[in-house]
């Protein structure tokens, strides 16, 4: 006790009482720290407290599903009111615990495949959503004001100290539990085995408080796995433009690339158009990127150095483990990814982001927010922003800053690139450019503070659709950008209420450029240019090392 | 309805019809000539094993008796829809006794096919409709698709294909649309004895189906595209 | 253009397997013989009701060529669809063409007009088996990404030959229907590593249902098929009692071999190949060569 | 289904004699049918298509379509199910150059 008679270790003493219920409840089937999967839910009513934040590991890849069913399996009159936390709201059992009445507070990053659900309960009032974050905010947060008092994670085995190995998909565990285990919280960790050594340790068994063998290996869902045969001769026209129109123009050696199939499509013709234009060596050279199967004929052909990842991907350790110059290899041979690391990489040390979005408004804001669905944001705000902090220079970054700033009594700074590429129009004749944004509904249905924007209009460099590219830099003023867009927008209502005269200005000063402005026949955009056409070039393309999951072959 | 009953109107003069898991083979007396009498019975699904032994059956009767007409009685719920079947390559078998179907058209035997209960799509489609001709009963059940399951799939209102269904014959369940169609030959009522007697002596080897469609308003393209594309000229007007 | 056959259309396809320029199609599109029923239920038509019926040279040799369009409905059959095909085979019987290909990707009869596209299925079966008798080589290629299903996987066995790529799928009832009927326990859709094994051309190939794999590639099909109508030169080509005995024989074998099997992996395993695991990577070429010592042989 | 038709006359390019077929009816896709027709001078194009409510859109295309090509003598007859304008305005394209008579 201090001399001010203030205790300073509530939260250490409070740890304690929960592992002494916890051995007290649990007494010889406790081995260590190492407990039978069917003791779970005598741990988790030990170890949990009514009210208690628990940030429960859902990732992009891999899930702790064992441990979310045990958690929603608990009786509600014992445990209540919790504040769960998620990177990935993934799983139906992710929002169990809501509707049973277990948790009640809710802080994430992501919620894709339960992004429906997770609307009508939130406006059903079963769960009081926070905020929506991007990840490196939600972790940054785990660290200041939403700290975990207990965290449920996935690992690939354990051995018999507690010690574990996360196999590729070490994604978020280690900034779960270090800022769980450092503020005195509990760690709890599935695994799929326990072995007597592991292959490498990727959380120490100290920081661990106790391990379950799961009865079933935790899902891994294949997220970044984009069939070449989907990809349609548009979305290659629109790859090629891409190349010649930004990748070629900037010079871009590190970017990331969003998850969709237009950016599939670039990775699939850098081996062949993007070598046809001399541009090997030139761009593309560092990621900050989920091992791609699509980026294997890339590889394959000398165009990457290196890649890091944020989480790894189904079927293609192997490849990785043979590509040991490219990826971020252990000492026994397998990937170690890092969200958290890999987001600061592509926010800080990336020239270029590009990916695609749902909707985007005559300001170039965009949102993937559709209503009656919250879906959350992931990391694409984290690489789609300008990283104000970024003080070193590279030429992509110095030429967008320069276009930016050009005319303007500024003092010389660079610019990250931001890329939007969609298609004027989506599926079932939805048009990408809206004169308003869902996100403003969405946030009035479900009471948000702010609409749900996934790249602020003020980030976004260039909009590539398949009828050109606008260069938001070199815009002056409001207007320009607005026609600039509307120039690209095509035939949607935005595009078709463009201002001819001032458009056609526009790409006279190459601020929009069209394919043919570019140099670049149209009639060559077939899938003929892709290195792969389908899933088995790609296993061809690695010399069958990559092994596709079951549900994507056709052989 | 039952083979036996069936067995009994239909062959007066007697039969020595067996049933073996749903397979029906045996001989009849009809106007005092011997047929071959091979089919299924109990809703069976068209597996594998019964695909082959009413193959078996026609074999048998092409070598060891030609010319003997051949009967072919159809009560079926449409192929088996297991990964065995398809694995071991079920479409072969039907394959299979619908070529020794035509085998045994080639070699003179007539082939008359009867719905008297079920016919549905798969298990239908190398029995039945590969006789000379096919009948059926007017309580026969004949479909590919029932319009429940046809409206979830094609996301048309039921109602709506109930409606169209009473003009066109094209998809609707029910033996008249077969033989409006020309599917169906003649739908059977009264003396079935008499009626089989009948189709026996008007059998021949000639698929005459799409013109009876025609003729019947029930399939009015059918006949004249096949012409059109014979004969290198336009489709004739209706 | 693509040279894959997968990826080509009915027309890109027919174009390429025949001699240059020499395609002339019947009822081209320009007559617009639609399906009359289609309208009816507001869904649309297409101008070939999704199939290309014609004649043409297969190194100067007269055939005669259908290809069915497996985007337009799933390549299904319907009154008109079927009809061109019955058409097709009794205008090369009259003709006395030197074969007949049939480029099939389909799911089989058609919804929508599902009575129509039953009868025109048979018709289509006894139209094939007329042709044969004619003394007519009928070769089936499938490589299509909708496989050959429902009856027209039927019709694909009463041709005298049937030339696959490892991509193409032949069978009856597709996996979804069967998963439908009888759950995911007793056949998983979505595990298509299963369904290529249980459908696929490496599978009937090895059981004797095909005569031939080749690469995803229009020049290879072109090229099986050229040498496949040279092997029916001066040989029969219509059914006999001796080789409908011989199938009987090959099924009922098939079904005492392999009818207590779970997986074509054991099949392939008890047809004396090594490593049935390592089936699925390999190439066309290596595969024939490697399944040729343990492939039943199948003829009808 | 719904029923679009445009006409465009004094046209100055004119096919070569034969039809041709471009495209598919499937899903996103359609068929575009190309063909010489005596119109005198004009262009005309029908569409049948899956998807209502869209002529403001389908205009434009077509209408940037003529500016582009300006065909005389011409029949275009379009089945679509959902393509977007720029799947339509490629197959156009394409089933133009595919029978275009070199200027």
């Amino acid at each position: 006790m201090s001399a001010t008679g203030h205790v300073w270790n509530r939260r250490q003493t409070n740890r304690n009482e929960r592992l002494a219920r916890a051995s007290g409840v649990l007494g010889n089937s406790l081995e260590g720290k190492l407990l039978p999967a069917a003791r779970i839910a005598d741990l988790l009513y030990a170890v949990i407290e009514s009210g208690d934040r628990v940030c429960l590991e859902g990732n992009n890849q891999k899930q702790a599903d064992f441990l979310s069913k045990a958690l929603a399996g608990l009786d509600p009159a014992r445990v209540h009111d919790l504040h769960m936390l998620f990177s990935v709201l993934a799983l139906p059992e992710h929002l169990d615990v809501f509707e049973k009445g277990i948790a009640s507070k809710l802080d994430f990053s992501f919620s894709g495949p339960q992004a429906g659900r997770l609307a009508k309960l939130a406006s059903a009032g079963k769960l009081n959503i926070g905020a929506i974050h991007t990840y490196l905010e939600l972790f940054g947060r785990y660290f200041v004001d939403l700290t975990p008092r207990v965290a449920l994670v996935a690992a690939q085995a354990a051995d018999r100290h507690g010690n574990l190995y996360t196999g590729p998909n070490t994604e978020d565990t280690p900034a779960i539990v270090e800022a769980t285990t450092f503020s005195s919280g509990i760690v709890i960790a599935q695994v799929n085995e326990i072995v007597d050594v592991l292959p490498r340790i990727d959380i120490p068994a100290d920081w661990v408080s106790f391990v379950t063998k799961a009865p079933t290996p935790h899902y891994i869902e294949p997220l970044f796995t984009r069939d070449p045969a989907q990809i349609s001769e548009i979305q290659v026209l629109m790859a090629m433009m891409a190349i010649k129109g930004i990748y070629a123009e900037y010079e871009v050696q590190r970017l990331n690339h969003g998850i969709g199939f237009d950016t599939a499509a670039i990775e699939l013709i850098l081996p062949t158009y993007g070598a046809s234009l001399g541009l090997r060596g030139k761009i593309c050279k560092h990621w900050a990127l989920n091992p791609h199967p699509a980026l294997i004929p890339a590889i394959e052909a000398g165009f990457v150095e290196s890649v890091h990842s944020f989480g790894s991907e189904l079927g293609m350790e192997d490849y990785i483990r043979a590509r040991p110059d490219i990826f971020f290899i252990g000492p026994d041979g397998s990937m170690r990814s890092n969200r958290a690391f890999s987001q600061t990489a592509g926010h800080y040390a990336c020239d270029m982001f590009i990916g695609s979005t749902l909707q985007i408004d005559l300001q170039g804001n965009s949102s993937t927010a559709t209503l009656g669905r919250i879906a959350g944001f992931g990391g694409a705000p984290n690489m789609g922003a300008d990283a104000r902090g970024r003080r070193h220079a590279s030429p992509a970054w110095l030429k967008a800053g320069q276009q930016a700033r050009a005319g303007k009594n500024a003092i010389p700074r660079g610019q990250k690139l931001v890329v939007q590429t969609v298609e004027t129009f989506r599926e079932h004749m939805q048009p990408a450019f809206v004169d308003r944004l869902d996100a403003w509904l969405l946030a009035e249905q479900a009471n948000m503070p702010i609409p749900p924007v996934m790249i602020y209009g003020d980030d976004v460099t260039h909009i590539l659709t398949e009828e050109g590219i606008a260069n938001l830099l070199l815009c002056r003023t409001e207007e320009e950008r607005e026609q600039a867009i509307r120039g690209v927008a095509g035939y949607t209502p935005v595009g078709l209420a463009r201002d001819k005269r001032m458009v056609e200005n526009l790409r006279d000063r190459g601020i929009i450029r069209r394919a043919e402005d570019m140099g670049i026949d149209k009639r060559l955009a077939t899938r003929d240019l892709l290195a792969a056409k389908n899933m088995k070039d790609l296993v061809r393309a690695s010399g069958g090392l990559y092994n596709p999951p079951k549900r994507f072959r056709n052989w | 309805m039952s083979w036996q009953l069936l067995a009994d109107d239909l062959f007066p003069q007697g039969h020595s019809i067996t049933e073996k898991a749903d397979f029906l083979s045996g001989t009849a007396q009809v106007d005092g000539e011997v047929v071959a009498i091979v089919g299924t019975t109990g809703h069976t699904p068209i597996g594998i094993e019964i695909a082959l032994s009413q193959a078996q059956a026609i074999l048998q009767t092409v070598r060891d008796h030609p010319g003997r007409a051949i009967v072919i009685l159809v009560d079926t719920q449409g192929q088996r829809l297991r990964h065995r079947d398809e694995m071991l390559g079920i479409n072969s078998y039907m394959a299979h006794l619908g070529k020794c179907i035509d085998l045994a058209r080639r070699e003179g035997h007539k082939i008359i096919g009867l719905v008297y209960d079920q016919a549905l799509s798969g298990g239908f489609i190398t029995s039945g409709l590969m006789a000379d001709a096919c009948y059926a009963l007017p309580n026969a059940t004949i479909r590919v698709m029932g319009l429940p399951a046809m409206a979830r799939i094609t996301k048309v209102p039921e109602e709506r294909l109930v409606e169209l269904a009473k003009s066109n014959p094209v998809f609707a369940p029910g033996p008249e649309n077969y033989h409006r169609m020309g599917g169906v030959a003649e739908i059977w009522s009264g003396d079935l004895a008499a009626r089989l007697a009948q189709a026996l002596a008007a059998a021949d080897g000639t698929d005459r189906r799409a013109a009876v469609g025609l003729q019947r308003g029930g399939r009015n393209w059918s006949q004249r595209v096949v012409d059109a594309v014979v004969s290198g000229s336009d489709v004739q007007p209706l | 253009m693509t040279s894959s056959y997968l990826e080509a259309n009915a027309r890109e396809r027919i174009a390429q397997m025949l001699d240059a320029g020499s395609f002339e199609e019947f009822l081209p599109p320009s007559k617009r013989i639609v399906s009359p029923h289609l309208g009816q239920l507001d869904a649309p038509v297409s101008f070939d009701d999704g199939v290309v019926v014609g004649r043409g040279a297969l190194n100067g040799a007269k055939v005669f060529a259908a290809a069915q369009e497996g985007g337009f409905m799933g390549g299904a059959v319907g009154e008109v669809h079927g009809a061109k095909l019955v058409g097709l085979l009794k205008r090369a019987v009259q003709e006395q063409a030197e074969g007949v290909i049939l480029l099939l990707e389909t799911g089989g009869v058609r919804l929508h007009e599902a009575n129509a596209g039953l009868i025109a299925v048979s018709e289509v079966m006894r139209a094939v088996l007329d042709t044969r008798a004619a003394g007519i080589p009928v070769i089936v290629l499938v490589g299509g990404s909708n496989g050959c299903f429902g009856g027209m996987g039927i019709v694909a066995r009463c041709a005298n030959a049937i030339i696959m790529s490892e991509e193409g799928r032949l069978a009856m009832s597709g996996p979804e229907v069967i998963e439908t009927a009888n759950g995911v326990e007793e056949f998983d859709s979505r595990d298509r590593a299963l369904v290529w094994r249980t459908t696929g051309g490496k599978h009937r190939y090895l059981l004797g249902d095909c005569h031939g794999i080749v690469a995803d590639d229009t020049a290879a099909f072109r090229e099986a098929v050229t040498q496949t109508l040279q092997g029916f030169k001066n040989n029969p080509t219509a059914l006999s009692l001796q080789a409908l005995e011989a199938e009987q024989a090959m099924l009922e074998q098939r079904i005492a071999r392999f009818g207590d099997v779970a997986d074509p992996l054991e099949i392939w395993q008890r047809l004396g190949i090594d490593k049935p695991q390592d089936i699925a990577m390999l190439e066309a070429a290596a595969f024939m060569s490697l399944a040729e010592p343990h492939r039943v042989k199948g003829q009808a | 289904m719904e029923t679009l038709n445009y006409r465009f006359e004094n046209g100055t390019r004119k096919l070569s004699a034969k039809a041709e077929l471009v495209g598919v009816v499937s899903s996103g896709n359609l068929e575009v049918l190309i063909e010489s027709a005596d119109l005198q001078g004009a262009c005309s194009i029908e569409i049948k298509t899956a998807a209502r409510g869209f002529g403001a859109i389908w205009e434009a295309v077509i209408g940037d379509f003529n500016k582009r090509w300006q065909l005389a003598d011409t029949r275009i007859s379009i089945n679509d199910m959902g393509a977007t304008p720029a799947v339509v305005s490629l197959r156009l394209d394409q089933a133009v150059e595919s029978v275009v008579e070199e200027k």
